[in-house]
């Protein structure tokens, strides 16, 4: 089997209000576009001849265009060759999830993805059991690492070409399912949910806690930003155990009243580090729904708001083990120096597939 | 108390009590304190030849040098005219008017018209204009002629030290938008001038000299050519009367019909080109308007229709100088007061 | 007006601000819908351009504002005008040419200003308003006063020498001045995406030191909690910044445009699910803050101004030969 | 000079800044007998037309500055001789003159010709000229400054101290005028006096300047020796409303040159730079303000608000009147309000400036009435 890489590279990631209200980062489409050649040719170089990705109106395409295109102008072919998903380009996260779901019923062997925590969850929402491997480009990244794009690349490479074993190359993440009403799950969230009495979206980014009542996270890092480093640092729970934190945060009336258990100082967004007060927290199991207190008001998935509900909504959160696979980087690395696999002349490219194959 | 200072000192001095008096008038413009950001002494410049030198330590952050975006600054400038504030703009030298055009033309220029008389615009576009610097075609324009084709926007170009001052100060006080055209070969040049503030009022023109024979009209760097023409002349005892204009939008119309309606000739000098100039539309004017005083052609005396050369010896050329005034004047006093062609279709 | 974000409430707006917004919003669109019928009547001369489907950008950022802040409009100002509190009647009257508008008649549709409401004009020059937002900014700067000036440019003249200078001399000056690329997708009947180079105004933002936010234009509370905090931010000395609201044009560049360019079904499916004044009216409605009766009595009152304003402007005098040659300069 | 027989007429110095004049035409033929305070010839300066008149007797028999042409100050411009004198001599005289140069010169290098003076009214301008004799003090009128005494001040220095001022609000004084009326002018005189150093001095006052130095003479009689009141007001309720409201208000040399030339009995003396010099001292930020000041506070509606003769005449001080026969600013009649108790002369064809167009015999008058040698 010929193994077909997705990519799919978030053009309006790292947009949000943070840039505003805290300083956050902004990557610049150009950036982004030079993250996907780096990881064209770090896949290249592990055998992978065929990408398929997301097209998009956001600029990323032409860029990569013009970088493939001047490869070839000099004679060079370090790049695999590029094709797109045939669909229509609405430039909002529907494109997303749109081509996650495409990718993964064209049976490619992983998805690359380039965003924050909310491109990731799209991605996750649709991808199945096709890992992903995520590189951070937005703002409030607790879910993708932080790690040189070259090098995730060559993983993904050596992981689906075979040459690092599946049980090595590849690892296995947990979710929150948010349901409303009942019936299928509505939502999902790859680190948190937060609950806020607000009952509007608004600027979607979660960067105000004076209406912040509840936190769900699946992990908790204390040295990842967002909210959920409020868990991280109260409780730390890895990425590889079951279950998950549970935090309950102060009212202002509790808090002008001091009756909550601790404060916490938290870096909820980049370079924001803000007082909250902590009424309870504990662990959430896997598998066990939980109805959070805030009857009325908005859920924000990953940090971002993204479900207003009302009193007459039912609100149901569960998290789940051994949810969606990701690329295991670190292992798939060192997997690879074990193994000498970056040794000598590399592997020859199998051949070319065309877009109709797919 | 007048004492003698040149042009320059007396356009920094309307600035700077301009300035103090109303805490609303604001500078800006490239280098005009020079040196901000870089690692040298704060003022290092004063404006790309000393204009404005010395007027940072006393006001501070009023003045304010701008990036090279003259688009930006003097949109900004007009815009902050809108909003109260007298901002004085330098846009350096005329010549970089085409890369910020329609701020003034078709913003600052059409707001009181096209806003039905509810805005105001007090902004000063300060600018050298002129040749004989050296500078060649990109920095020595003389374009009066095309903001006096501009309703809304007003146009004053001073021949001396006295004027300039006067001039600025009314072109701070007014509130129309103001384009003061500073010729950069009469900075240096001093004359009497008090130290108070006066301010001179537009579409006055100065007569600098009184004659019966001719009438000689110009503005700018050329009044003195046309002095030196005068006295030329009455060597010959031909009396010319000598009008500089001071203000070209308004344009002081009554003062050269009067004096063309006692001598009965008009030469006009522009620095301009000749097409659709200064000197045009006054030799029009008059052909129109006091035609029947006329006992001669109305001679032009312009710049040719070229753009201004690099050559030291093409310059010299290019300029109206005070024989080629002199003669025009004499072709006016001639038995036919015609000329051959002199300008280039 | 509320700065107050922080409210508790389940909206960051009051009732009464809720209602003030949906009025606003609701009178831009029938003074549009309006207009398009009045002119394809040919009742009405030159050139108008609408901002139906654009509302919520114009009052999720007036909301934040005084008459003291200024806004330097575009050619589709008229949805500007009415959120910055220009009157209604004189926008009509000026737009049909009539002595009581808001210019006299000397401006029309395109040069609707009102200095006293701080909208320092609708432009005929895509791009011209950057520079002039520039200056309310450093007037506001000069005087501490707090003001900011808020330069609105659409997706075709963020490409203006104009815009681009102005970011960078509103970052060096540091100015409380406000960029919002109103990016509706065509520049006239050109798309964004072949003529913007970086598909990203917040990529050119970032390239002028300027923080760049992006929200979806027709959600009102994304614009107004984005515009919020961009504006407090300039207020408070931090210096401009960029909005981007992502929007849609329920009509075409101007009036008489066929609109051949877009694609089929485009305006009926943008009117279908990105009509920013019924996703409003759905949100506060569910949330139970206001009544639909409430919004609907707010409806009949827009529909009964605008028809009011119509019937006043076509009986209002033109201007007289007179009126020609006054207001070039001022008068001494 | 050896020969006391041949008298040169040279160009003359009027005020402070003449250095040269242009002959505008010759009065009298050569060969003309001569009598002291004949009309000459016309020179114009930068400043003013004026009539140069005799000063000695004798025949005119060479006339060398030709019309048209400029001189400059001192220069030989004619000669006068008694009939007997050979032509030989009158040729030597000619060839052999030498503009005399030095002592003047350098005294005018040495002497600034204008001084300031910080005084509770502000920072008044003054000249003064000559040194010993009586002490003269200058005043001029609404609207004028101490060069309307141009061609009276170096003629009453040759025997007097002369003070000339600019009062506040005028020329290159202070343009606030704290307290616009009679009273409050007088008193900023005084103040002048004072710190100056000025004792008990002859006040000459024009026009406004009159009423000035007569208020001054009723207020502090032991500072005023005796007064001179040329055309002046205070007189009498008359004033020539329209020409006070027309200079206020006129804004351009058109505008101002009509004006100006009601001060004079002949238009032509009005030239193109004295209307420049007042619009640039018009033009001045306080100016407007001061004289719209200084016209209500004494001429509001058209009538002189101070008219003191009475008062004046009460106070026996020696008085000195003199008036222009055309004044079409205040009228001729006011000459004789002091009746008796002073000499009044009204110079036929004058108007109000009559101490520029008629130099010669005001200066006479006034060197008479003050006692100058």
């Amino acid at each position: 089997m010929v193994p077909v890489v997705g990519i799919i590279a978030n053009p309006v990631s790292a947009r949000d209000i943070r840039r505003v209200v805290a300083n956050a980062a902004s990557l610049q489409i150009t950036d982004r576009a030079n993250i996907v050649l780096r990881v064209l040719a770090a896949l290249r170089a592990c055998g992978v001849s065929n990408v398929l990705m997301m097209p998009e109106q956001g600029g990323i395409r032409g860029h990569v265009e013009r970088g493939v295109a001047r490869a070839r102008a000099h004679g060079d072919a370090p790049y695999p060759a590029i094709h797109l998903v045939d669909m229509p380009v609405t430039g909002t996260v529907a494109d997303t999830h749109r081509a996650a779901a495409a990718m993964r019923q064209a049976g490619v062997a992983a998805i690359v993805v380039l965003g924050g925590d909310g491109t990731h969850r799209a991605v996750a929402t649709h991808c199945g059991d096709v890992p992903i491997a995520g590189i951070s480009t937005g703002t409030n990244n607790a879910f993708p690492e932080h790690r040189e794009p070259t090098i995730t690349g060559l993983a993904t490479g050596l992981a689906v070409t075979g040459q690092v074993p599946a049980p090595i190359a590849f690892s296995m993440n947990k979710r929150i399912d948010v349901c409303v009403n009942g019936g299928d799950v509505r939502e999902i969230a790859l680190v948190d949910v937060a609950l806020v009495t607000e009952r509007y979206i608004g600027a979607r980014a979660l960067y105000r806690t004076e209406n912040f009542r509840e936190l769900f996270v699946t992990f908790a890092d204390p040295e990842v930003i967002g909210m959920s480093a409020i868990a991280g640092l109260l409780e730390p729970v890895a990425r590889d155990e079951s279950g998950g934190l549970m935090v309950r945060l102060a009212t202002p009336a509790q808090r002008q009243a001091g009756t909550y258990r601790t404060e916490l100082r938290a870096p909820i967004a980049p370079g924001m580090v803000t007082a909250v007060g902590v009424t309870d927290w504990r662990r959430m199991p896997a598998g066990v729904p939980f109805v959070p207190e805030v009857k009325a008001g908005s859920i924000a998935l990953d940090g971002e708001r993204e479900v207003s509900f009302s009193a007459r909504d039912r609100v149901s959160l569960t998290l789940r083990d051994d949810a969606f696979r990701t690329v295991d980087v670190g292992g798939c690395m060192r997997f690879a120096a074990q193994n000498r696999l970056l040794a000598g002349v590399p592997a020859p490219a199998p051949a070319t597939l065309s877009k109709a194959a797919l | 108390m007048a004492r003698k200072i040149s042009m320059k000192q007396a356009i920094n001095e309307a600035l700077d009590l301009e300035m103090t008096r109303d805490p609303s008038v604001v500078v800006m413009g490239e280098d005009i304190v020079g040196g901000t950001g870089s690692p040298g002494e704060d003022d290092a410049w004063g404006g790309v030849l000393g204009v404005t030198k010395g007027l940072y330590a006393k006001h501070g952050d009023r003045l304010m040098d701008t990036p090279l975006s003259e688009s930006a600054y003097v949109g900004a400038a007009i815009g902050a005219a809108t909003c109260g504030l007298r901002p004085v703009a330098e846009l350096m030298f005329i010549d970089f008017m085409g890369v910020c055009f329609d701020q003034i033309f078709n913003q600052a220029a059409k707001f009181r018209y096209m806003f039905g008389g509810k805005a105001e615009t007090p902004v000063v576009i300060r600018a050298m204009v002129g040749a004989g610097f050296r500078a060649a075609a990109q920095h020595s324009q003389m374009l009066t002629p095309v903001f006096t084709h501009i309703p809304g926007v007003k146009v004053v170009c001073p021949s001396n030290a006295y004027d300039a001052k006067g001039l600025l100060i009314q072109s701070i006080r007014d509130n129309d938008p103001v384009i003061f055209c500073e010729h950069k070969n009469l900075y240096g040049l001093e004359c009497d001038v008090p130290a108070e503030s006066y301010a001179i009022p537009f579409g006055e023109a100065n007569v600098l000299r009184d004659g019966g024979d001719v009438t000689i009209v110009s503005y700018g760097l050329t009044v003195h050519r046309a002095m030196e023409a005068a006295e030329a002349l009455a060597r010959d005892r031909v009396e010319a009367e000598v009008v500089d204009l001071r203000t070209l939008s308004p344009i002081d119309w009554d003062t050269i019909i009067d004096s063309v309606e006692r001598t009965g000739r008009l030469v006009v000098v522009d620095e301009a080109h000749p097409r659709c100039s200064i000197a045009s539309d006054v030799a029009a004017f008059v052909g129109q308007n006091a035609f029947g005083a006329l006992k001669a052609g109305v001679q032009m005396v312009t710049a040719p229709h070229v753009p201004v050369p690099f050559s030291p010896v093409l310059e010299d050329l290019y300029i109206p100088n005070a024989p080629s005034i002199a003669e025009a004047a004499r072709r006016t006093l001639s038995p036919t007061g015609t000329s051959p062609r002199s300008i280039a279709a | 007006m509320t700065d107050d974000l922080a409210s508790q409430g389940p909206f960051p707006l009051s009732r009464d601000d809720l209602l003030k917004a949906y009025r606003i919003m609701r009178t831009i669109r029938e003074f549009e819908e309006r207009l398009h019928i009045d002119f394809a009547k040919g009742d009405i001369p030159g050139f108008v351009h609408l901002y139906a489907g654009e509302e919520a950008s114009a009052a999720g950022i007036m909301m934040h504002l005084k008459d003291s802040d200024r806004i330097a409009s575009t050619h589709r100002g008229h949805g500007h005008c009415i959120a910055k509190g220009v009157d209604v009647h004189e926008m009509m009257a000026e737009i049909y040419g009539r002595s009581t508008g808001a210019c006299r008649g000397k401006g029309g549709s395109m040069h609707i200003a009102d200095l006293s409401k701080g909208m320092m004009g609708a432009n005929g020059i895509l791009g011209a308003g950057a520079p002039l937002a520039c200056g309310a900014a450093l007037a506001a700067k000069v005087r501490g006063d707090g003001g900011v000036g808020i330069s609105f440019v659409g997706d075709g003249a963020s490409n203006q020498g104009t815009f681009l200078e102005s970011l960078n001399l509103a970052a060096v000056w540091n100015l409380p001045a406000i960029f919002v690329v109103e990016n509706n997708g065509y520049a006239e009947s050109t798309s964004r995406n072949w003529a913007v180079a970086v598909d990203s105004y917040i990529d050119r933002a970032s390239g002028f030191g300027l923080p760049g936010v992006t929200v979806d234009g027709t959600d009102f509370f994304a614009v107004y909690e984005a515009a919020g905090e961009i504006i407090r931010r300039a207020r408070e000395g931090g210096g401009p910044a960029l909005l981007e609201c992502n929007m849609v044009r329920f009509f075409g560049h101007f009036e008489g445009d066929a609109q051949t360019y877009r694609a089929k079904g485009e305006v009926e499916a943008i009117r279908a699910s990105r009509d920013c004044i019924r996703m409003f009216a759905e949100r506060v409605i569910e949330a139970g803050v206001v009544s639909r009766a409430e919004l609907e009595a707010i409806d009949k009152e827009a529909t009964e101004l605008i028809e009011d304003a119509v019937r006043s402007a076509k009986a209002a005098p033109l201007p007289g030969p007179a009126d020609l040659l006054t207001d070039v300069y001022v008068s001494y | 000079m050896q020969n006391e027989r041949i008298k040169p007429i040279v160009m003359p110095k009027w005020g402070l800044s003449m250095s040269e004049g242009k002959i505008t035409g010759w009065l009298k033929q050569p060969g003309s007998t001569i009598a002291v305070g004949d009309d000459l010839l016309e020179v114009e300066t930068d400043k003013i037309t004026n009539v140069v008149e005799a000063g000695e007797a004798g025949t005119l028999r060479r006339v060398l500055a030709e019309p048209g042409n400029v001189y400059p100050v001192k220069a030989l411009i004619a000669v006068l001789a008694d009939p007997d004198v050979p032509e030989t001599e009158v040729d030597a005289f000619v060839a052999g003159y030498a503009v005399p140069k030095g002592d003047d010169g350098a005294e005018a290098e040495a002497a600034p010709r204008y001084l300031f003076t910080e005084t509770p009214a502000g920072t008044l301008r003054y000249a003064k000229r000559g040194d010993g004799g009586p002490t003269v003090l200058l005043v001029h009128g609404f609207g004028g400054d101490l060069d309307n005494w141009l061609f009276t001040i170096d003629a009453l220095a040759e025997g007097a101290t002369v003070y000339a001022l600019d009062l506040p609000g005028h020329g290159q004084s202070t343009k606030a005028v704290a307290d616009p009326t009679l009273a409050g002018l007088s008193a900023a005189l005084r103040g002048f006096m004072d710190t100056v150093g000025i004792g008990p001095a002859h006040l000459v006052g024009h026009s406004m300047g009159g009423a000035v130095s007569m208020r001054t003479a009723l207020d502090a009689p032991d500072r005023v020796a005796s007064l001179s009141l040329i055309a002046s007001a205070g007189l009498g309720p008359e004033i020539n409303h329209a020409y006070i409201q027309g200079f206020i208000a006129a804004t351009g040399r058109r505008d101002l040159k009509p004006v100006l030339e009601t001060l004079f009995a002949d238009p032509g003396l009005v030239s193109r730079q004295m209307t420049e010099d007042v619009l640039k001292y018009k033009r001045l930020d306080g100016v407007d303000g001061a004289l719209r000041a200084l016209s209500a506070a004494l001429f509001d509606g058209g009538a002189q608000a101070g008219v003191l003769h009475g008062a004046v005449a009460a106070a026996g001080k020696p008085t000195l009147v003199v008036w222009g026969g055309q004044d079409r600013i205040i009228p001729a009649a006011h000459a004789t309000a002091l009746g008796s108790n002073a000499r009044a002369e009204v110079i036929p064809n004058a108007g109000h400036m009559v101490q520029m167009e008629a130099a010669g015999t005001v200066n006479a008058l006034l060197k008479e009435h003050i006692g100058v040698r």
